[in-house]
């Protein structure tokens, strides 16, 4: 399987790379007889400031234990370790104003034999936040014979710290085999009830003839 | 037949001796208001027979009232069931016994 | 008193039969009833008489009555997906199927007497739609709606879906689209109209 | 002659009759006509949704509207007692309105009172 | 289902004779394609847990067996009346995995076609609205309203609801001779026929006295269970992603969001209204300000491969705020795609809103909450 | 009184709308009109032409079976099969041509998309249910055939409502 | 074992018996009927009018009016007749299908579509018989754990209560099934029966959502009475009798609905709410509970309900007519019976018919009959056109409607007609 | 006629009555006592008194027997034939019933009332109203106190008292 997650750690003269080698990418197939419109925000090599300056309170605040994964315009990627993901949860909260939670994506990588939970976070309240999401990633460990609920696969709930994690994370238990700790009602929810199989949404689940 | 005023005192008997049959043997609360209510109908009869007979509007008129005193005890009674249900789940007289301690 | 009982309990009937059978009813030397009454001629009297009654009864009344049930399809309300958006539109203003007598949107299945399968048919909903089908009065028309319900369309490689509904339900009439215009929807339902008249209503005699 | 009134109530019982007599045959014939196939249990299941029926089927009573079946059986006798009055105003001096007037100011005194209590959802 | 803060409603732990347990549907005239198992006091819901899944269909586990380009018929089916707009938000995120920029015209024609879309979603969500409060009037104007924009849309992508319309690169084809006067004679007739529905529904004081005040969410609620869209507009709180991170040209045209402060199932059920109102104008702006000619499509290479890394794209929907999340690895296929889907994210205020309520009010609140389990269930 | 006057509004309203004209579509009588003559693919300039995606239409004198399709929808619904025809085309070499399953079809268009030879069309013809699943398979040579429409009724809108005639 | 009735069971042989009735029947009309006229051909006949009763003789009768219409006018005035045909049930079911079809055609123009359109080539006429087929040869299926009887029962009871209901309207002067001098009492003594058998048929079928539509139903109907009764008081007040006939007699010169609209108006409500039509269906509303108490109605079960419940809706509409409407009363719109043919008879040809029993149907009754049923189907257009426009209530509102608001208006209507009455306007003094 | 009538009556009133107090179900036990109420109306109606059949219909069958039905199928757990009745007590019922019918039939038979027979039109059922108002009119005020009181009673006994920690009263 491929490597996304050996890369992750991008360094942000990385990203200003990346984000160079984009514009003739972009431009390239392009064939140009419409006037496309004069990206300027895209133009700048240089990082958002305003999202560096929420990405660095958070390393600031929890040091190593934190590492910004890719910092874009409106965009943060923050990658967590399985333990200080409630702590980081809860600055975002209390000190970052985010809210809610957009989305809870579990994303199986059974070469680096681990399950990555992605929390998309988002804002109501502060209209300074309104176009941001920040994207906090943790990494349960993944078992090849799951057992959903009684194996390792397991990492705290965020439900406590945001609500609205609820039915997400429910899901990502029945599709990833992630079980939450703390997660009051770790049910099945979309699958049938006799599902016996492993969860569908890892990787060495086949579908027929692929 | 029914010229006569004693065929429908009879009936009235008839119903009034089964009614008082029900209230006699029947243990269930339920059983017994539908005693009562024959009883009560067995007494309209006789009324309303009698103020025909004997060309008076007083039978029907007291057989109005009757009726409408039947409700009023039927309405009461049937609350008394669901109080009774409520404490006890059970509607048998036997067990209101229990009541007095 | 005894006797009584006997006729009506169990073997009752048995005693109650052989006594007529046995009786003393003689013509000529032989048992008229014994000789007549015989399974086979019964047989051949019931089936002349059936002949008879039939091309009398049967034929005129089940065209009456599958006359009534070509114009009277309900439809029984259960939606199992996305197909069930251009069912909705099936009954708008713009195509309704009213025309045609079938009126959506019908609350208890105990008087429909169709099922639309419209779209996809996951492992969790197969059973609920089978007992739906079950629950339902005869006679029962299945029209499969989509390319979900016939082959499973484009879930065909997915782990929850049904390849069709064919396992399911015995399907009368398959309307392809994804999901079908409604358009196709009311051809298919006039197609099914075509097979109910062709249909036997039931066997009367 | 006693009962002589009685023969024009008999029409609302024969009506009766005859639409019992004329609509039963349709059920009778309907019972012949309709298909049998080999039945299945689970068409007599009661039905629920597609569910397999599960619990008891009798036990709704949405008992927060309870006093009003008791205040209807009331208000009843009230009602077609009033009919007794109504149907004979016109023959009658003023004066004998006066104790209807007594009875419906006694009867909304406690239809007042049921009103409010019924209204308390929260004690049934 | 009772949480420490939300109000627990008749919070009954022991089953009670009193309590009946109702299964709302699979089928069921008030469900949809769902099951709510509710249990009753009377009148009263205690207890209520929904059931969805009965529509899931592994459409994120498909899609890391798709290139980009082949994912666009099975991403739009879940819900097929907003194709356009669920589609959105993965050809925008595709296309920055891709590195494709598209013609201004073909984004024009974009906003269009999904604005197009969500009043074809709302007056069919507004039909369904109808049915479960016992108005069939109710169902069949939105529904036969809906079919002029239907016929636009045809016209346009040749399919009523299907469109697979957008691509990453553009969209599929121009737009069909003469289709400028066409919309917007049926899109000024079809504002006029929406205004109408205000007698008989908007205004119905049997609807309102039935709908208002049911099912409050409070706006710290609605922010805390993670709402979006119409749910949590009606709220009180004034986000829209249209207006609050523009994509596309949005951010040139000229329009509002409206807001309702109540919360309750009228608000929910008002929202949906305003907004149409709202799309025709961003439809006749739009038509206005298009480039009159032009490429609309950027021609791609055959199975193009999206550059490492993810992107988590949003745009509004006709229910709220939609996600699309890829993560890529180098592959011309996805390697993970997660849709988060508003349906879903509303779904978590059904358990708080009907508890405590009547249940007459079941339908209004549930389907109030904008939600279309097709959807949700992916 | 507000409820009152609510009440009245509806009533006057819904007797407004019986004075309306009818929005229905005698469908089988009538039939819609389309944006020419179907879903078209120029592979030159990569954009698609507008129209319904309805039956598709192939063209057995460009077909070069050369799979495209067939591939192409393999990524969604597996409904093309490549099936050998017994006529001879000089551009064809393997006698192959593709035959659609309408059960499976969604009617996508990619197939058509991704034909570069101008051999796959989409028409306007829509009526395809059966009652069997072997009726929805449609061979080459039924593909070939082109569709007799007489689609002619539009969407009208006259002061008294919106109306198909 | 025996051959002719293999392992026999009673229950069996009667079920068989059952099955098999319509067959045996038939059997005997078709060999039976043409039996008895073969034995009625040897038979003596008897001699009326000095002539011999043949068979020939009495197809003559047939064919000659002056004969055979004092047997139909003869036939026309017994109880049979006007329970089954004209005031009665044949009237009655005649205008509940017509109210049935013009339903469906009117909610589809209201929607702005069509309805039922090709079933009977004419616009769909004949939708309702193709509804009726179908029904009559559908399955009825009975749940396992119901109460059989009653299940059984309680359709034909709906439909034969309504019937008892429909018999007290007066449709023409003289021209009611039964004319009974406390009618309006006895209109709220069959009214008291729907409850009875809505809850007796829910309970029956033992299933969770025909209960909550029964119990529901019974709540509904039950509050519902007593606004009811209190809000026909008023007429009553005024015309000082409980005779249908009269009260209609009594508004020649003017309807009560101009002096008591407010009673009208009540009663137009608690009308709807006791038809259980939108916006008060709250017993059927399929988008909570299916279909209400008719969830496990299933066939001809189902189609005698909704028989039932349009003859109630007749009723109702007609009651309403009755009452505030004027009933039968109205100008004279159709022309006398030409009085030559009376006395001198008419040419049809070469015979000279003479019609000595004519008119069977007279001018008042046919002009009050005409006049009935044109209000009586405003009526029922009214109440169908809230299904058009309004939502469904929810039961708490419904039930404070009925008890707070409706119970005050009917109290308010009684103090008008008091009001009425003791200022002289009405009543004995005054210009009625 | 009116003689078949009147048997007919008798036997549907005195049946149902005895099959409302013995049929196992309570359910059709309510059905039969509706039987026997109507029997008794239809007496009413034989007796030329329609105002009071018509308000003995509108009343018992109407309304007492909704709230009877209601409460039997609120009530109807298996609990209520917990108790089987004692045979002794069920015949010295019927014996008492026997006795009881006997002897007041005896004495009605016997006491001349026999020979009451009538020609006379009935009473005109506004007398009745013309009673209410005028001779009994305190009756009337009294019956009103009566219906008052029956339903504060009934609505006080009825309704479910809430403890004060909101747990819920059985
Ligand atoms: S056929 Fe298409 S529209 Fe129908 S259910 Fe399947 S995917 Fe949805
Ligand atoms: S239209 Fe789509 S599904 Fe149909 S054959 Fe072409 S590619 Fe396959
Ligand atoms: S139709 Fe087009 S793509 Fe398909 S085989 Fe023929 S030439 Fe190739």
């Amino acid at each position: 399987m491929s490597s996304d997650p050996e890369k992750e750690p991008i360094e942000k003269k990385s990203e200003e790379q990346k984000s160079s080698e984009d514009k003739p990418a972009a431009a390239k197939p392009t064939p140009k007889p419409a006037a496309t419109k004069p990206a300027a925000k895209k133009e700048e090599p240089e990082l958002p400031a305003f999202e560096k300056g929420l990405a660095d309170k958070i390393t600031e605040k929890f040091g190593e234990k934190t590492t910004v994964s890719y910092v874009k315009p409106d965009r943060i990627g923050i990658k967590v370790g399985k333990d200080d993901l409630h702590d980081v949860a809860e600055f975002a909260r209390d000190v970052l104003n985010y809210d809610h939670v957009e989305s809870v994506a579990g994303v199986d990588y059974p070469s680096d034999k681990e399950i990555e939970v992605v929390y998309h976070l988002s804002s109501y309240t502060d209209p300074t936040l309104s176009r941001q999401v920040l994207e906090l990633a943790t990494r349960a460990q993944r078992e090849e014979d799951p057992i959903p609920g009684n194996d390792a696969t397991k990492l705290k709930s965020l439900r406590d710290v945001f609500y609205s994690v609820e039915f997400h994370e429910r899901e990502v238990f029945e599709m990833l085999g992630v079980y939450f700790e703390g997660h009051p009602d770790n049910r099945r929810l979309l699958l049938p009830e006799d599902w016996a199989d492993l969860p569908p949404l890892r990787k060495d689940f086949r579908i027929k003839g692929r | 037949m029914v010229n006569e005023l004693s065929e429908f005192v009879l009936v009235s008997v008839a119903l009034l001796g089964i009614g008082i049959y029900g209230l006699a043997v029947k243990r269930n609360f339920i059983r017994m208001l539908f005693a009562v209510e024959i009883v009560i109908n067995a007494a309209n009869l006789n009324m309303v027979a009698f103020g025909r007979f004997l060309p008076h509007s007083g039978g029907q008129t007291l057989a109005l009232f009757s009726i409408a005193i039947a409700a009023a005890e039927v309405a009461v009674g049937l609350a008394l069931i669901i109080v009774a249900y409520r404490m006890y789940h059970n509607i048998d007289i036997a067990d209101f016994r229990s009541l007095k301690g | 008193m005894e006797q009584w009982r006997l006729l009506y309990n169990n073997q009752g009937g048995e005693i109650f039969g052989s006594y007529l059978y046995k009786s003393k009813l003689q013509l000529g030397g032989t048992n008229l009833i014994k000789d007549l009454v015989t399974p086979q001629n019964a047989n051949v009297f019931v089936g002349k008489l059936g002949d008879i009654l039939e091309k009398a009864i049967d034929k005129p009344l089940g065209y009456a009555i599958n006359w009534g049930r070509i114009w009277s399809l309900w439809p029984v309300h259960i939606e199992t997906a996305c197909c069930s958006v251009e069912f909705g539109a099936a009954s708008s203003p713009r195509y309704d199927v009213e025309r045609f007598g079938i009126i959506e949107a019908f609350g208890s299945l105990r008087q429909c007497d169709l099922v639309v399968v419209q779209g996809t048919i996951t492992r969790k909903m197969a059973p609920r739609l089978r007992l739906v089908y079950d629950q339902m009065p005869e006679p029962k028309y299945v029209i499969a709606m989509g390319a979900c319900a016939i082959t499973g369309g484009l879930y065909f490689d997915s782990y929850n879906v049904l390849p069709g509904i064919d396992g399911v339900l015995p399907v009368d009439v398959y309307v392809p689209g994804c999901p079908p215009r409604p358009e196709t929807l009311i051809q298919g339902c006039m197609l099914l109209q075509e097979k109910i008249k062709r249909m036997k209503a039931r066997k009367f005699v | 002659m006693v009962g002589e009134l009685a023969g024009s109530y008999s029409t609302v019982v024969l009506m009766f009759g005859f639409a019992v007599a004329a609509m039963a045959p349709a059920l009778l014939i309907s019972r012949m006509v309709y298909p049998r196939k080999r039945s299945n249990p689970v068409k007599f299941l009661p039905m629920e949704c597609g569910q397999v029926p599960s619990g008891e089927g009798r036990t709704h009573f949405m008992m927060q509207y309870y006093a009003y079946i008791l205040m209807f059986v009331i208000f009843d006798v009230v009602a077609i007692f009033l009919y007794a009055w109504g149907s004979t105003i016109l023959y009658l001096p003023k004066e004998a309105t006066l104790p209807i007037i007594g009875f419906l100011a006694i009867i909304f005194g406690a239809m007042a009172f049921a009103l409010q209590q019924s209204g308390r959802r929260n004690i049934w | 289902m009772s949480s420490p803060t939300l109000p627990p409603g008749l919070a009954i732990q022991k089953a009670d004779e009193r309590i009946m347990t109702l299964n709302v549907g699979p089928q069921h005239p008030g469900s949809g394609h769902m099951r709510i198992v509710v249990q009753i006091d009377g009148d009263q819901i205690v207890a209520c847990d929904p059931d969805p899944g009965y529509v899931h269909r592994g459409e994120e586990k498909m899609a890391e067996y798709r290139n980009y380009t082949l994912n666009v018929p099975h991403l739009e089916r879940p819900v097929i009346h907003d194709s356009c707009n669920i589609l959105y938000p993965y050809v925008l995120a595709s296309e920055e995995l891709l590195g494709l920029e598209i013609p201004e015209r073909a984004k024009y024609i974009r906003v269009i076609a999904s604005e197009l879309n969500r009043c074809i979603y709302i007056q069919y969500w507004l039909a369904i609205y109808g049915i479960f409060l016992g108005h069939s009037t109710m169902f069949m104007w939105p529904a036969g309203d809906r079919e002029l924009l239907i016929d636009l849309m045809e016209k346009m992508t040749g399919a009523r609801v299907t469109h697979s319309y957008f691509i990453p690169g553009g969209i599929r084809n121009d737009l069909p001779a003469n289709f400028e006067d066409v919309c917007l004679r049926q899109v000024n007739y079809f504002e006029k026929r929406i205004k109408e529905y205000a007698d008989v529904f908007y205004e119905n004081p049997i609807l309102i006295s039935r709908t208002a005040n049911t099912g409050v969410l409070t706006r710290e609620n609605a922010i805390r269970l993670g709402t979006t869209g119409s749910v949590l507009r009606a709220s009180g709180i004034d986000y829209d992603v249209r207006k609050k991170e523009p994509y596309d040209v949005y951010d040139e045209l000229d329009f509002e969001t409206p807001v309702l402060k109540d919360g309750d199932s009228y608000a929910r059920s008002r929202i949906p209204w305003l907004d149409m109102m709202e799309s025709c104008r961003i439809i006749r702006d739009a038509l206005q300000k298009m480039p009159k000619s032009g490429s609309v499509r950027v021609k791609l290479k055959p199975n193009p491969k999206g550059e490492l890394g993810s992107v988590y794209k949003r745009i509004e929907s006709g229910r709220g705020a939609l996600g699309c999340y890829i993560v890529s690895d180098k592959k011309p296929e996805p390697y993970r795609v997660k849709l988060s889907v508003p349906s879903f994210r509303n779904l978590i205020a059904m358990p708080h809103l009907l508890i405590g309520e009547k249940l007459g009010n079941m339908p209004s609140i549930y389907w109030s909450l904008n939600y279309w389990p097709v959807e949700a269930d992916r | 009184m507000g409820t009152a006057t609510g009440i009245i509004k509806a009533l006057n309203s819904g007797i407004k709308h019986i004075a309306l004209k009818r929005f229905t579509l005698r469908y089988p009588e009538e039939k819609l009109k389309f944006v020419g003559d179907g879903y078209q693919f120029d592979p030159s300039t990569g954009v698609g032409i507008a129209g319904l995606k309805g039956r598709h239409m192939l063209f057995h004198d460009h077909c070069t079976g050369c799979q495209l399709c067939s591939i192409a929808c393999e990524g969604v619904a597996e409904a093309i099969g490549m099936v050998k025809v017994p006529e001879e085309w000089k551009q064809n070499k393997k006698s192959i041509m593709p035959q659609i399953d309408y059960g499976k079809c969604v009617f996508c268009g990619l197939c058509v998309d991704a034909c570069p030879f101008y051999a796959l069309y989409m028409t306007n013809d829509y009526e395809l249910s059966s009652f069997s699943k072997e009726g929805l398979i449609y061979t080459p040579a039924q593909l070939a055939v082109k569709p007799s429409l007489d689609q002619d009724v539009e969407i009208q809108i006259s002061s008294r409502g919106a109306t198909h005639g | 074992m025996s051959i002719i009735a293999p392992k026999f069971k009673l229950s069996e042989f009667i079920k068989s018996i059952l099955d098999n009735i319509f067959w045996i029947l038939l059997i005997l009309t078709l060999i039976g009927l043409p039996a008895i006229q073969f034995i009625l051909f040897y038979i003596e006949m008897p001699v009326i009018n000095g002539e011999l009763l043949t068979p020939f003789l009495a197809l003559t009768w047939l064919a000659d009016p002056s004969r055979s219409i004092p047997i139909i006018k003869a036939f026309m005035t017994t109880d049979l007749f006007r329970i089954a045909a004209f005031p009665g049930f044949g009237f009655a079911a005649l205008i509940a299908a017509g109210t049935i079809f013009v339903e469906r055609k009117m909610l589809a123009k209201l929607q702005l579509r069509v309805g039922p359109f090709y079933c009977g080539k004419v616009e769909g006429i004949l939708q309702l018989m193709g509804d009726g087929l179908k029904l009559i040869s559908k399955e009825i299926i009975i749940p396992a754990k119901a109460d059989k009887p009653l299940f059984w029962a309680a359709p034909v009871l709906f439909v034969a209560t309504a019937a008892a209901f429909v018999a007290l309207i007066p449709v023409a002067p003289g021209w009611v099934v039964a004319d009974i001098d406390v009618g309006l009492l006895a209109v709220f003594a069959v009214i008291g029966f729907f409850p009875v058998i809505t809850i007796l048929s829910a309970w029956s079928a033992n299933s969770k959502f025909p209960f909550i539509g029964g119990i529901r139903a019974l709540y509904q109907m039950v509050s519902f009475e007593i606004p009811l009764i209190l809000s026909l008081l008023g007429v009553v007040i005024l015309t000082g009798t409980l005779n249908l006939s009269e009260i209609a007699a009594s508004q020649s010169s003017f309807p009560w609905i101009i002096f008591l609209p407010v009673g009208a108006i009540v009663f137009f409500i608690t009308m709807l709410a006791e038809l259980e039509r939108i916006p008060f269906d709250l017993p059927e509303a399929e988008s909570e509970i299916v279909a209400g108490w008719l969830t496990e109605f299933s066939g001809m079960m189902y189609g005698l309900v909704q028989l039932g419940t349009y003859l109630k809706l007749y009723a109702f509409a007609a009651l309403f007519v009755v009452l505030f409407l004027g009933g039968w009363n109205g100008p004279m719109l159709w022309p006398p019976f030409p009085e030559e043919i009376i006395t001198e008879g008419i040419e049809l040809g070469p015979v000279t018919a003479q019609f000595p029993g004519l008119p069977i149907l007279t001018q008042e009754m046919i002009n009050g009959t005409l006049w009935f049923v044109l209000k009586t189907v405003g009526v029922i257009f009214f109440i169908l056109l809230p299904r058009g426009v309004f939502p469904r209530i929810r039961v708490d509102l419904l039930l404070d409607l009925g008890w707070k608001k409706l119970i005050g208006l009917a109290f308010v209507n009684i103090f008008i007609a008091l009001g009425l009455l003791y200022a002289g306007i009405l009543g004995p003094g005054g210009i009625f | 006629m009116a003689d078949a009538v009147f048997l007919a009556l008798s036997v549907i009133t005195i049946g149902s009555a005895i099959a409302a107090l013995e049929l196992r179900s309570l359910v059709y036990g309510s059905i039969a006592l509706m039987g026997t109420l109507g029997g008794v109306a239809g007496f009413f109606l034989l007796l030329d008194s329609p105002f009071v059949a018509m308000f003995q219909v509108a009343v018992y069958i109407g309304s007492i027997a909704v709230l009877i039905l209601f409460t039997v199928m609120l009530v109807k757990r298996e609990l209520i034939f917990k108790k089987i009745e004692d045979k002794r007590r069920k015949f010295a019922g019927i014996g008492l019933m026997l006795v009881l019918m006997v002897g007041l039939g005896a004495v009605v038979l016997d006491s001349g009332i026999k020979e009451i027979t009538t020609d006379e039109p009935p009473v005109d059922f506004r007398e009745i109203g013309t009673d209410f108002l005028t001779y009994y009119w305190p009756a009337l005020i009294l019956m009103a106190l009566i219906l008052s009181g029956a339903v504060t009673g009934a609505l006080v006994l009825a309704r479910r008292v809430d403890e004060e920690n909101g747990q819920r009263v059985k």
